[in-house]
């Protein structure tokens, strides 16, 4: 008997999937059964791998280039952690969050997703990505447009094409580097891989490709509305998911594919857009009327701040301070997901309660669900930044070293954006304290405002104060 | 686990645990949340003072928490923090028992005690930070803390008040932020060290450690009130009497102060700031926000606005402390942490006793208070007195050593600072005094609730400030005992310039 | 090796005129037909490496990914479909126009 | 609302593109070489099946081909997602309805055929699923609500068969050892016509319903409607 | 036994902490007799230290301060059982006990006082607790006075505070000797004059004096001028360096000082029909005197042995005689209905005013005794002129002090006791303001030489030589003299200072206002930006961003510039 967790990290919410599809009628147990068991197996795979290193399966026995596999190392497995505990808690939240006809929908379309995250996370192949890339980006379209409200569908209907378009433009690069190069797996690309025009032509395309898919400012057009009306657990997967493995992949791209062929300036190109997301994003943030459309922008921002990093890491000479700007670099992207996650399950909450979400009218909802107003809360300190949550940490080390290296214009973009978060967390905060009769209970209904709650409380405790595992876990792979 | 790497750790913990517990009381258990509120207190005090005497001893306590690699959290213990420690942890406790009081029958005290003691374990770690950054990581904490106490009162102004309060805090926050990065940058890790750290730093970076310098300062200044950075002390006032007591006497501007007090001494060591025109600018700084402070005090009818005015005013004198080069002026700076804290926090209660027991939020209003509510008023005018300077209460122990280390570092202007600050502290406190005790009770006062009892209002409420001015006299009046405050900051100016 | 440019060549010139279509175009039934343009000018360039010379057999990867490529446009295209036909339902008109 | 200019630049700007590629390209396929065909021909016999196509679909590459056919079935999962169909054609004439009856059984005979010469030569499961939905979308034409689809419970069942069996034999081969969608020697032929069975009836039952749209409806209140 | 001085400054201080009960009435009483005792007991030159109070207390008597404890608790005694007495009927007298016994206590304090800081806190306690005797009774002209006595008072003490931290930064915190202050700059000899000056009641700091002393109850305006204001002297004694170094400027100064204050206020004073503004004004003229004389000893420090013990004796004479004048012009009663006691009163009075004016057989003659070889030995001999002049109108200020007892009305007063009620009649108070005045009468046998007896009879003459036809001529033109009694108001120059102060005030408040507007305006600009940031949205402005066109060109140009970007830059190696 031989186990292979990466094997299954996939395959659990696949035939999960299967399994909800074929009885609806136990979607929800069989959904969170499915979830417990994929969440476990990541877990324990993570496990493995902070103590033992990056693991590889290759599926047929064939090995790369001909076959594909699995691998895991440091990077993915964060990111792995991550979203599988940011969707378990979605699943308990989803769990009593929909209707029972929703719910029918909802488990299949969610579990697919999960599937397609896992094997994003863990892919080595660039066709197999393509692949992965495309079942995440349908069930995430599928899901958003769950509403079925006209506007959810036009949103998700746009983000579908959008999509579409960055995948295809990717496939074009993939299609080139195998042209050139007649191999797929990104391990052994990196090998042979040269400076040259197919080189980078590829990597422009893939990129770009990436970027509509990441919501880089501009492409971001299509994200606030996607994500403002899906309902409340699949915008939170979306925001923190589904954009962030679009930025994994570039970084996976960069540091393990494109490293020989990239310079400081296709950084900046990266680092100028992800400050345009910070600002851009950020004010919005202030300007929207809704709860969740800010939220939707506050994604925006956030995924600027990824980006701001490339400029960062091309600056850092090798050694230490690269692996520390790296591992900032995730836990900035584990943050925001866990953040970003616990705030939209809590928004959604408030906006059941109140039947709407525009931000000014939210009081007597925000006083009446304290465990969701401090789950808003908790999320806001980690999307602003302020300690001690796993973004002050990380931006703590990227202001440290775009000082060191002299590039202190990237510290003011950070810090514009991060006053800009605080502005905006604190206009929602601001509505829960008013003269609202005052509340029986601090929890109200635990299935949904614990995973909140938790998640919230991860972003702005757990991930800022014990982040040193983290860097154990890069050390597996990523870090030099 | 080896308690001493523990305790500062505890100390913190002591009153963050019951915050975080208090937050899913339900709003009825008033019983359980007063338990856990005076058990938090109370084991922080006995803490505190263990505390107390192993700094005393020269033992070191330190707490390391290790982020990532080259990037740790650390709470230690040194004189000065503990100074600052012990006047949060002795203040809160006075504080809670207010509180309790003035809220009583008011909505939404979970929340108000819950964060109420986030707000003390972050002035706790601020109190106990080791390292620039830990000190960041708790002046953001307290800056979160204390903005749902600002606006906890739901209404209009209150939002307003706390947006105001938080578009400061923040952009100082910001600062301090970039601030302390880049000197970290720079020069590494930073480790508060008693002399400073940045003693021998290479000659070319001195310019850039100086523009540093007053990054930091922009930053802590946002919180000590330094004019022009104060505006949101006088508006934060709409919070609740307690509220408006600690974060004037203990949490916030304490919490500025206290960085200055450390960035001065412990980072960049008073020599090196003294021979590079640090000190000289932060004097004038700090003279400017002193006079500044109280000009405005004179025109405020608000009495919870004078305060306010007023505390921008007194908080300076900890940063012209830390402006003269000297180990006297340093007494007086650091020693005026505690004194000013004690006197303010008293001016605070009382100004609540007379809103809450006679609906007085005026000056105007105060005639004859006196004789309505005599133990408030004594507390009141031991304050006022000691704000003025007048022996032998505790503003004068501090105005003394600051006086005495300006003439001893021959900076006069110092002097005439000090001469005209109390005097305009006299100009806007004795008419208050004057009303008080001289002109006779109104018929009918504002808002009037009569309390049942024999004493002038609840003793939750009578007590907290009669202790405190007490204790602002005691300081005053056995300044040379030991273990005063005035021994204590001695014996940290002491280690500051002990070479 | 003419061959292969030709097909190469034509299938970037798709790849661009789907490109163009689907960005100039606002009716998002001409966008998804774009895109189905732009996946068959992907394809193309694929098929195209696959030819090895008239001699040798096809390189068969090519041709795998090709198939897999098209069965999930044409997933994605079902998809789409099925979404636009939703909005015309609501309102019978599939324009963005929002 | 588009600016004038921005129709101007737009073909520039993809001419430009353009260009590029077809450098790159040119570059790229002439230093291309080989690529993976000279490793991928050698071991197709090994691969259990005689068709390079398929032995890279189904065994060397079948992970790839597993996703797809989930992406297939999140395809119709999302379609069904937006709830009931919309409404149904005009019913076919006459003589469509004649010609569906020899059509549909040759479109079903055909099915079986493609999907077993896909193990030597072109065809294989997805050639054969999609000729299985064709039958099903000729049914539809031809007036057949339910495009001969069965019930709720057994559509469901057919349209994740093929991701199931996929991903069941997967798991299954890994738990006897020999690791995720590793055939052992000698059973991958029939392993791969057992996978390739399922997945066409899946791909061809999720394209039909596809076809029609709409979320399956309940058997119970299909039946009690009637 | 030397723990009886922090007794005898303890006790009052703990006292007034109960003084407000009604059932205390009789507090003031007692306070000050630890003190007097303590006066008589400790011996000189042991120093107490108390190292946990304030900054560490020392407390200790030497020659000089001996004798202020003695008259300092004395005259507290007195006083304070007079107003034992005086006061009980007054509602508000609880009040007034506390206040006096903490003014008490600072006096006592800063006498026995060994250190710079217990010396400071005690003139602090005793000048704030002060305003509250001089405002007692509430009425404008007292609440008036009040407030130029408690801005004086600041003032002087904050003068005081930066004088005693520039010794303190030079000689550390223990009592300064003579040697040690001569390094000190003149500033701070400035700082000292300008601190007690005001308490002295020098001119021109004096005019919170005529004023305070009418309006305080009478006991309260003993206190003042005889107790407290001999602090000042007590303080220039301590912190002027006297007799180590000449400092001919500052002599000069102080003598010039002393002059304007002799003769101003003796001019001033014989314009006054207000008896007790005339003592008020008799205090200024001595204030100047002490300040002559230490001028001159300030010039020669030789003479600073003599010139101490004079002075001295001076100030326990004045502070006695000035002490005795007020608490015998609160025993007056209307002569309607006159008794024994009254007679006896008012030859009490006569014999102090004689005292004062410095008439043979009285302590004045002696007092002025002891400064004599003062006056003789210094170069310029007009001083001894002038102060003869100064005399003589002391002299005549006395006089027209007697006749005002008279001419002025005894109008019963709110807060202060009723002349019209039987019951005021106070035998305690009688009783110790005889023993007073008989101290006054034999001060003369025990302090001094026969010779010194009959100091100053001529001047007295000359004086009586002036006064006589004056006095006729008033009898018999009722009128004559009366503008010249309206001429100057009392607190003389309070009145173009009010202006100033009007004018000061107004404009200083105009300026406040504008400087907050002028600061508020940024701030309200900020917080209104603030607010429009944090408000509702505008038109969408991310329309255009989201037309696929632009958005698409946007996606190629990103393209584009990531090729460019890795094409035109040269790689890294």
């Amino acid at each position: 008997m031989m186990i292979d967790l990466l094997a299954l990290a996939v395959a659990f919410p696949l035939l999960g999937a299967v399994v909800v599809t074929a009885t609806p009628s136990h979607a929800r147990g069989l959904g969170l059964a499915s979830a417990v068991l994929t969440t476990l197996t990541s877990l324990v795979l993570s496990l493995g791998v902070w103590r033992d290193g990056s693991v590889r399966s290759d599926f047929g026995g064939w090995g790369a280039p001909l076959g594909i596999g699995l691998q895991a190392d440091g990077l993915s497995v964060a990111m792995l952690v991550m979203s599988n505990l940011v969707a378990l808690a979605v699943s308990v939240y989803a769990g009593s969050y929909f209707s029972a006809t929703a719910r029918r929908h909802f488990w299949p379309l969610w579990l697919l997703l999960w599937s397609a995250l896992n094997g994003l996370f863990l892919a080595t192949d660039l066709f197999n990505l393509y692949v992965t890339l495309e079942l995440l980006g349908l069930s995430a379209a599928a899901l958003g447009a769950l509403s079925g409200t006209r506007a959810a569908v036009a949103a998700n209907l746009r983000y579908l094409l959008v999509g579409l378009l960055g995948s295809m433009t990717y496939l074009m690069g993939v299609a080139l580097l195998y042209s050139r190069y007649g191999m797929l797996d990104i391990g052994l690309l990196a090998e042979v891989i040269e400076p040259g025009l197919v080189a980078w032509t590829a990597m422009a395309l893939m990129f770009s490709g990436l970027f509509l898919k990441a919501a880089l400012f501009p492409m971001h057009f299509w994200l606030p509305p996607a994500h403002a009306n899906a309902p409340a657990p699949v915008s939170a997967a979306l925001s923190a998911l589904v954009v962030k493995a679009a930025f994994y992949l570039v970084l996976r791209l960069w540091l393990d594919l494109f490293d020989p062929v990239l310079n400081a300036s296709v950084a900046n190109v990266l680092g100028l857009l992800g400050a345009g997301a910070v600002i851009w994003g950020s004010w919005r943030a202030l300007r929207a009327e809704r709860l969740k459309l800010l939220a939707a922008y506050s994604t925006v921002a956030q995924m600027g701040y990824l980006f701001i990093a490339f400029p960062l890491l091309v600056a850092t000479p090798p050694g230490l301070a690269r692996d520390n700007l790296l591992a900032a670099v995730v836990l900035l992207a584990m943050t925001h997901g866990f953040a970003k996650a616990g705030f939209f399950l809590a928004a959604g909450l408030v906006q059941k309660t109140a039947g709407h979400d525009r931000i000014n009218e939210l009081g007597g909802a925000a006083q009446a669900l304290p465990a969701a107003t401090f789950a808003i809360g908790l999320a806001g300190v980690a999307l602003i930044g302020l300690p001690p949550s796993g973004t002050f940490l990380a931006k703590w080390i990227m202001i440290e070293q775009a000082m060191i290296q002299g590039l202190w214009w990237w510290v003011v973009v950070i810090m514009l954006g991060t006053l800009l978060a605080a502005a905006y967390i604190f206009r929602v905060l601001g509505h829960a304290f008013n003269r609202e009769p005052t509340p029986y209970r601090f929890v109200n209904d635990a299935r949904t405002e614990i995973p909140a709650l938790l998640l919230a409380f991860i972003s702005a405790f757990v991930l800022g104060l014990i982040a040193q595992p983290l860097w154990t876990l890069l050390d597996q792979g990523v870090l030099g | 686990m080896n308690f001493d790497a523990f305790l500062p750790a505890a100390i913190v913990l002591s009153s963050m645990i019951p915050g975080a517990l208090i937050f899913f009381l339900k709003e009825e258990s008033h019983r359980l949340r007063t338990v856990l509120n005076m058990t938090g207190a109370l084991v922080k005090l006995v803490l505190v003072i263990w505390m107390i005497w192993g700094v005393y001893d020269g033992h070191s306590y330190e707490t390391r928490l290790t982020l990532a690699p080259g990037i740790d959290l650390v709470l230690s213990a040194d004189a000065l923090s503990v100074l600052f420690v012990a006047l949060s942890t002795l203040l809160w406790l006075v504080t809670t028992i207010y509180a309790i009081g003035y809220l009583e029958d008011s909505p939404n005290r979970s929340r108000f005690f819950g964060f109420f003691s986030l707000c003390v374990s972050a002035t706790v770690g601020i109190a106990l930070s080791g390292t620039l950054l830990t000190f960041v990581v708790f002046y953001e904490i307290l800056t979160l803390a204390t903005y749902p106490l600002v606006a906890h009162r739901g209404t209009p102004d209150a939002a307003r008040g706390a947006k105001i309060y938080l578009a400061y805090t923040m952009g100082g926050g910001a600062l301090l932020l970039v601030g302390a990065i880049w000197l970290q940058a720079l020069v590494g890790p930073v480790e508060f060290t008693q002399g400073g750290i940045l003693g021998n730093a290479p000659e070319e970076i001195r310019g850039t450690l100086v523009i540093i310098f007053f990054v930091l300062l922009g930053g802590l200044g946002v919180k000590a009130a330094l004019v022009p950075l104060h505006g949101w002390l006088p508006q934060a006032m709409v919070a609740p009497a307690p509220v408006s007591a600690l974060l004037h006497a203990v949490a916030v501007v304490k919490a500025g102060a206290f960085g200055i007090v450390r960035v001065v001494y412990d980072v960049y060591g008073v020599q090196f700031a003294h021979s590079n025109g640090l000190l000289f600018a932060l004097g004038i700084i700090a003279s400017i926000t002193i006079i500044y402070g109280s000009l405005m005090a004179l025109t405020q009818d608000s009495l919870k606005k004078r305060l306010a005015y007023s505390t921008v005013s007194q908080v300076s004198y900890i940063a012209l402390g830390a402006s003269i080069f000297g180990p006297i002026a340093t007494i007086g700076g650091v020693v005026h942490l505690v004194h000013q804290g004690l006197m303010k926090i008293t001016l605070f209660f009382c100004a609540g006793n007379y809103a809450e027991a006679l609906g007085v939020h005026k000056v105007s209003e105060m005639d004859g208070v006196g004789k309505r509510m005599p133990g408030t008023s004594l507390a009141f005018t031991l304050g006022a007195l000691g704000m003025i300077g007048i022996p032998p209460v505790a503003g004068f122990v501090s105005k003394w050593y600051l006086g005495l280390g300006a003439a001893e570092a021959g900076a006069n202007w110092v002097l005439a600072v000090l001469v005209a600050s109390s005097l305009l502290n006299a100009a806007y406190f004795l008419p208050i005094l004057y009303k008080t005790w001289f002109r006779p009770t109104p018929t009918q006062w504002p808002a009037e609730h009569p309390h049942p009892g024999r004493l002038e209002i609840g003793g939750a409420l009578l007590w907290p400030p009669l202790i405190t001015a007490a204790l602002a006299l005691a300081a005053g009046l056995f300044a040379a005992a030991p273990f005063t405050p005035l021994e204590w900051a001695s014996l940290i100016a002491e280690r500051e310039y002990g070479r | 090796m003419i061959t292969q440019f030709l097909y190469g060549g034509s299938g970037i010139l798709l790849f661009l005129l789907g490109t163009w279509s689907f960005i100039v175009h606002p009716p998002l039934i001409r966008k998804l037909i774009a895109i189905n343009v732009m996946g068959a000018g992907v394809f193309h360039t694929l098929v195209a490496l696959a030819y090895r010379g008239l001699t040798a057999p096809a390189d068969p990867v090519p041709h795998a990914l090709v198939l897999t490529g098209i069965v999930v446009a044409v997933s994605a295209t079902a998809l789409a479909l099925a979404f636009g036909q939703r909005l015309d339902r609501d309102h019978g008109s599939s324009a963005d126009d929002d | 609302m588009t600016p004038a200019w921005a129709k101007v630049l737009i073909p520039i700007v993809l001419i430009a593109i353009g260009a590029v590629l077809v450098w790159a390209f040119s570059l790229a396929a002439l230093e291309g070489g080989d690529r993976l065909a000279l490793i991928a021909l050698e071991r197709v016999p090994e691969s259990g099946v005689s068709n390079p196509i398929t032995s890279v679909l189904l065994n060397f590459r079948a992970y790839d081909t597993l996703l797809e056919v989930a992406v297939l079935l999140t395809a119709l999962l999302g379609i069904w997602s937006l709830g009931p169909a919309a409404p149904a054609f005009q019913p076919a004439s006459p003589i469509l309805g004649g010609m569906i009856a020899w059509v549909v059984p040759l479109l079903i005979l055909s099915t079986g055929y493609m999907l077993w010469a896909g193990g030597h030569a072109p065809g294989g499961a997805f050639q054969a699923g999609a000729l299985l939905g064709a039958a099903g979308v000729t049914l539809a034409l031809g007036g057949d609500a339910s495009a001969g689809l069965p019930g709720e419970t057994r559509l469901r069942f057919l349209s994740v068969l093929g991701v199931l069996v996929f991903t069941a034999v997967g798991v299954i081969l890994m738990a006897l050892g020999y690791g995720f969608l590793t055939y052992p020697e000698g059973y991958a032929k029939w392993l791969i016509i057992f996978i390739e069975t399922a997945a066409t009836l899946s791909i061809g039952v999720t394209l039909a319903a596809a076809y029609l749209g709409g979320e399956p409806r309940d058997e119970r209140t299909s039946r009690s409607a009637t | 036994m030397i723990w009886l001085l922090p007794l005898a400054v303890a006790l009052p201080l703990l006292l007034s902490g109960v003084a407000a009960r009604p059932a205390a009435w009789w507090t003031p009483g007692l306070a000050a007799l630890p003190a007097l005792v303590a006066a008589f007991v400790i011996p000189l030159g042991e120093i107490l230290s108390l190292p946990w109070i304030l900054l560490g207390m020392h407390l200790g008597l030497d020659e000089t301060t001996r004798l202020f404890l003695f008259f300092t608790a004395f005259l507290w005694a007195v006083g304070g059982i007079t107003a034992s007495e005086a006061l009980r009927q007054d509602p508000a007298a609880g009040r007034f006990r506390v206040f006096f016994l903490l003014a008490m206590s600072g006096n006592l304090l800063l006498v026995v006082a060994q250190d710079l800081v217990s010396f400071y806190t005690g003139f602090a306690m005793m000048g704030i607790a002060s305003y509250a005797l001089v405002i007692h009774e509430g009425h404008r002209a007292s609440l008036r006075a009040g407030k130029i006595y408690l801005i004086l008072t600041l003032v002087g003490e904050l003068a005081l505070f930066v004088a005693l931290v520039l010794i303190a930064s030079q000689v550390g915190l223990m009592m300064p000797d003579a040697a040690d202050l001569a390094t000190l700059p003149g500033g701070v000899i400035a700082l000292v004059i300008l601190g007690f000056g005001i308490k002295a009641g020098l001119v021109p700091a004096h005019f919170w004096a005529p004023l305070a002393y009418p309006a305080a109850p009478i006991a309260a305006a003993a206190m003042l001028s005889g107790a407290m204001s001999k602090t000042a002297l007590l303080g220039w004694l301590r912190f002027l360096p006297l007799g180590d170094v000449a400092l001919p400027a500052w002599g000069t100064l102080l003598i010039f000082l002393g002059l304007v204050s002799m003769f101003y206020a003796l001019t001033v004073g014989l314009l006054q029909s207000n008896p007790r503004v005339i003592l008020a004004y008799s205090s200024i003229s001595k204030a100047g005197l002490f300040v002559l004389v230490l001028g001159i000893i300030l010039i020669d420090p030789r003479l600073a042995p003599v010139g101490t013990a004079g002075l001295v004796l001076y100030a326990t004479h004045h502070a006695l005689v000035k002490g005795g004048l007020f608490l015998g012009l609160g025993l007056r009663r209307p002569d309607r209905d006159p008794d024994r006691t009254q007679v006896w009163v008012l030859a009490g009075l006569v014999l102090l005013a004689v005292a004062m004016a410095g008439g043979p057989l009285t302590s004045g003659a002696i007092a002025k005794d002891a400064l004599k070889p003062l006056l003789n030995l210094t170069d310029w001999g007009w001083l001894e002129t002038a102060v003869m002049i100064a005399a003589v109108l002391t002299t005549l200020l006395m006089i027209r002090f007697l006749f005002t007892l008279w001419s002025f009305p005894l109008a019963a007063r709110p807060g202060d006791h009723d002349p019209l009620d039987p019951s005021s009649t106070q035998p305690a108070s009688l009783a110790v303001w005889a023993v007073l005045v008989g101290i006054v009468a034999i001060m003369p046998f025990v302090f001094a030489t026969p010779g010194a007896w009959l100091t100053n009879w001529n001047i007295l003459l000359i004086a009586f030589v002036i006064a006589w036809p004056l006095l006729d001529a008033a009898r018999h033109h009722r009128g004559l003299f009366r503008p010249l009694q309206h001429a100057v108001p009392p607190g003389d120059l309070v009145v173009p200072l009010r202006a100033l102060r009007i004018a000061l005030v107004w404009s200083g408040r105009q300026a406040l206002r504008r400087l907050a507007r002028g600061l508020a305006r940024p701030q309200t600009r900020l917080t209104a930006w603030i607010v429009q940031w944090f408000g509702p949205a505008p038109a969408d402005p991310e329309r255009s961003l989201r037309d696929w066109a632009t958005a698409g060109l946007l996606w190629l140009v990103i393209l584009v510039a990531l090729l460019l970007a890795l094409v035109l830059t040269v790689q890294n190696p």
